[in-house]
């Protein structure tokens, strides 16, 4: 289990090749890539992402860890930036390795439904027109719902 | 003494991320009233509880929990990871 | 959308990073990687993958299609090989680039569950013991039911 | 003329991989039951038609679909791809 959080790029590709390599004993891997989109109604200038440091890397382990309890995964990713991105910047990314591939995309959907609602991260919209704190979506709380037992 | 932290609007309405506070509070929701009898901008910051989260050590928790022998709590918006 | 049937193998990592470059419009990225896993009971030398030249780019192509109809998709990738593979081989990727994540995910593993048991490939294990042909799984077709609408 | 093709484990045990036949059969199940009864290996491959799949044209199709206009058979067991 690899967690990273940090303000500097990473390359999605070397680190997708990296986390695949020699797994002879797994035979699917997910990944999931989140990438700053450009908002139609008003030009983004950059998405800033502030987090609390010390329970980022707290929540995002117990996330994967609780991950691995539910699904029989061989490893899992997951990397996060904070600070400020430019439309098109990767923000995050996350990698789950299974013997079999439902293992492997029921765990990559868990952690991202988590990883939205309960890590701590805040994303703010710069645009020319001004500034705004990107509110929670109602749809991203209600996704939890889905891995309550 | 108790660290208090803000992030987000939260901060950005305190005007500051983090402050040392001497309080007899027992539980988060009491910690709240005190500090939104303070000033102003504490009143506004938490105006709307329900569009709060708190986490005590780190760990989110509710506005109902003790703060016996918390070190830290922090206040904030929603999560937007991802 | 980008269908490619080979023999050779492919980078997994400049792949991926390709189909996620420069994508400003797109905030969700998932893609699905298949291994040649090593079997306990017996030591696996290597998979032999049968295809139907022809009909494999048609099944694939249909395949991808009917994901873009069902969710809104900004783009799709499969690639995946035949021939004779090691263990800890690459088999194929699919990649799939969305608005939002849920539309990414559904489609990557609607992609999954059709490409598994609708175009047209057949794995032999070739093992220190013998040969044989991979049975189709019951639980493969099984996973096509979700999808009917 | 209606060239056939087997693959997988049809293919082995026919033994080629395409062949093209002159047939009056009019649905597949129908050319199945001509092919059968050439020879042992074809009545082998074809034993349990539930394990088989056929392909017209290269689109899947049903054991009872015409073949008027069918210019290429395909038969071979469930795929396993992925």
């Amino acid at each position: 289990m690899r967690i990273v959080v940090q303000e500097d790029r990473f390359d999605i590709g070397a680190e997708t090749a990296a986390f695949a390599a020699g797994r002879t004993d797994m035979g699917a891997i997910v990944t999931f890539t989140g990438i700053v989109r450009e908002i139609a109604e008003s030009p983004l200038e950059a998405m800033v992402i502030e987090h609390y440091p010390g329970m980022t890397e707290k929540a995002l382990t117990e996330i994967a860890q609780e991950a691995s309890r539910r699904w029989a995964l061989g490893d899992v990713l997951v990397i996060h930036r904070f600070g400020r991105l430019a439309p098109g910047e990767t923000i995050m990314m996350i990698a789950t390795a299974a013997p079999h591939r439902a293992d492997a995309f029921a765990a990559a959907e868990f952690l991202m439904d988590y990883l939205k609602s309960r890590a701590p991260f805040w994303k703010k919209e710069i645009t020319a027109t001004g500034d705004g704190w990107v509110a929670a979506k109602d749809e991203d709380e209600a996704a939890l719902d889905r891995w309550q037992a | 003494m108790i660290d208090v932290l803000y992030f987000a609007w939260v901060r950005e309405r305190i005007g500051l991320p983090k402050e040392r506070i001497e309080t007899q509070a027992e539980t988060v929701a009491a910690l709240v009233e005190e500090l939104k009898g303070r000033e102003a901008r504490y009143e506004l910051a938490f105006a709307d509880s329900d569009a709060l989260r708190v986490a005590l050590d780190q760990e989110l928790s509710g506005f109902d929990a003790p703060l016996a022998g918390v070190r830290e709590v922090a206040f904030f918006p929603p999560m937007t990871g991802g």
